[in-house]
């Protein structure tokens, strides 16, 4: 039977430790190798600190929906926030030869998943991400 | 995450313990920048970051560009896995001057 | 302004790990000692254990709901379930002096805790927990 | 939770790594029980155990029970902070046979 575990936080940067420990430990559990809990709980923090940051303009009261659940061989996530739509244009934008401090966290999360998918939502905004074991 | 700082000389050590994300960058951001005003080579111990994240990289570029426009010197030493990490997924491991040791950073 | 984390998951002990990972951090960000940390958490999985063994009979796909609220000084975890409700004889039943295997969770959970409330809901049961800071 | 067996004549040493819990203390629980249907003396380390829970203590004291009835020993060394506080706080401490070091607990 798959795990499923769903985390409802509001929008508090406060919060991303907690939400790290709980996605290393799962990442863990699936049976990911320890470099890849590392990159894995890297791109779940990065997803939720863009919506912080972008859909929320870092208001922290909002809500985000962290959803994460096992399949028969990786993990999904699923992030859904009520804040400010995606932009397409803007993920992954920038070059990475640049050297700016701005723009790295989209790179980072289509460099570590297997899946990266936006998506609008009647009422909000979806990312869905996936990582499969033994896959690079 | 818990930044000090030991002074020798010109020189200033940061060393950085624990997180580094969205919570506390800009405090790391603000202790390099001051840092930078008053060292002429700031040398950051990445050894006992757990975590870094996208928005304590800008931090560290941040220094960096800064420490350009003073002709300062910015060193990273002794990356942890977790910075080395995301040091290479973003490419800019070989934009930072980095050593393996602090003394190597002290003597280079 | 107060921080609030809810963690909704299947009554499956492979999610324990993950649901300490957040509470060690949650723990950890409130400003608690390591040992203070250890022992929050232990006695949060203890509750959740509880649940799943004697409110669910180790079923592992009922609901268990978690909520962790910061407090001005300390930290509350709402636990939430649909399963059978708790015989107040029963808690802190057995003696610590008898070496037995059993019945040494909610000795844990009283002994870590500063409140530990069972409560009756119309569709469930409810304990609350809380620990405060620098308190002995 | 991970455990491994190193035997050396009528000993066997068990070392656990990791989280014990409600998902893992089972598969303990068996191995301990297995272990001292065939040593006169079964020895485990607990330096590695960075959680352990009621669950977890009750496998213990469950090798120890069975231990006792079979005359032989079961020894534990090196309590993690995470095993010494748990086995503090439910007065079982005192209970077990406890050693520091694995030399300790060999030589004993
Ligand atoms: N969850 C999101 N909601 C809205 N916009 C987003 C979101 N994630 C990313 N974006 C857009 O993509 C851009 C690039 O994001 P990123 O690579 O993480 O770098 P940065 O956050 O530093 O701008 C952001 O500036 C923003 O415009
Ligand atoms: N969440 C719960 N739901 C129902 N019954 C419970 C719950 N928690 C504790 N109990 C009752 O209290 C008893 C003592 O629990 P505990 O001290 O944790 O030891 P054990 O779980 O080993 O029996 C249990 O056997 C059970 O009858």
């Amino acid at each position: 039977m798959g795990l499923s575990l769903k985390l409802v936080l509001s929008s508090d940067p406060r919060l991303l430790g907690a939400v790290r420990g709980a996605v290393r430990e799962l990442a863990s559990g699936a049976g990911f190798a320890e470099e890849d809990c590392r990159a894995i709980t890297l791109a779940v923090d990065e997803a939720l600190t863009n919506i912080i940051r972008h859909a929320y303009d870092n208001r922290p009261d909002e809500s985000v929906e962290l959803t994460c659940r096992s399949l028969e061989n990786g993990l999904e996530f699923i992030l859904r926030d009520r804040g400010r739509p995606v932009d397409p244009a803007k993920v992954c934008a920038r070059s990475l030869e640049a050297v700016t401090p701005g723009g790295l966290g989209t790179h980072i999360i289509r460099q570590i998943m297997d899946q990266v998918c936006y998506e609008p939502l009647p009422d909000g905004n979806q990312l869905r991400l996936v990582k499969y074991v033994n896959k690079s | 995450m818990q930044t000090s700082l030991r002074r020798s000389g010109n020189i200033v050590i940061v060393d950085v313990v624990g997180d580094i994300d969205l919570h506390n960058s800009p405090r790391l951001r603000k202790t390099l920048l001051q840092t930078l005003q008053e060292a002429q080579r700031v040398v950051v111990n990445l050894e006992q970051v757990r975590y870094i994240d996208s928005s304590g990289i800008a931090s560290l570029v941040e220094g960096l560009k800064e420490s350009q426009s003073l002709k300062s010197r910015f060193i990273l030493f002794g990356l942890s896995k977790a910075a080395r990490e995301v040091l290479r997924l973003t490419r800019l491991i070989n934009v930072f001057e980095v050593y393996e040791t602090e003394k190597q950073a002290l003597d280079a």
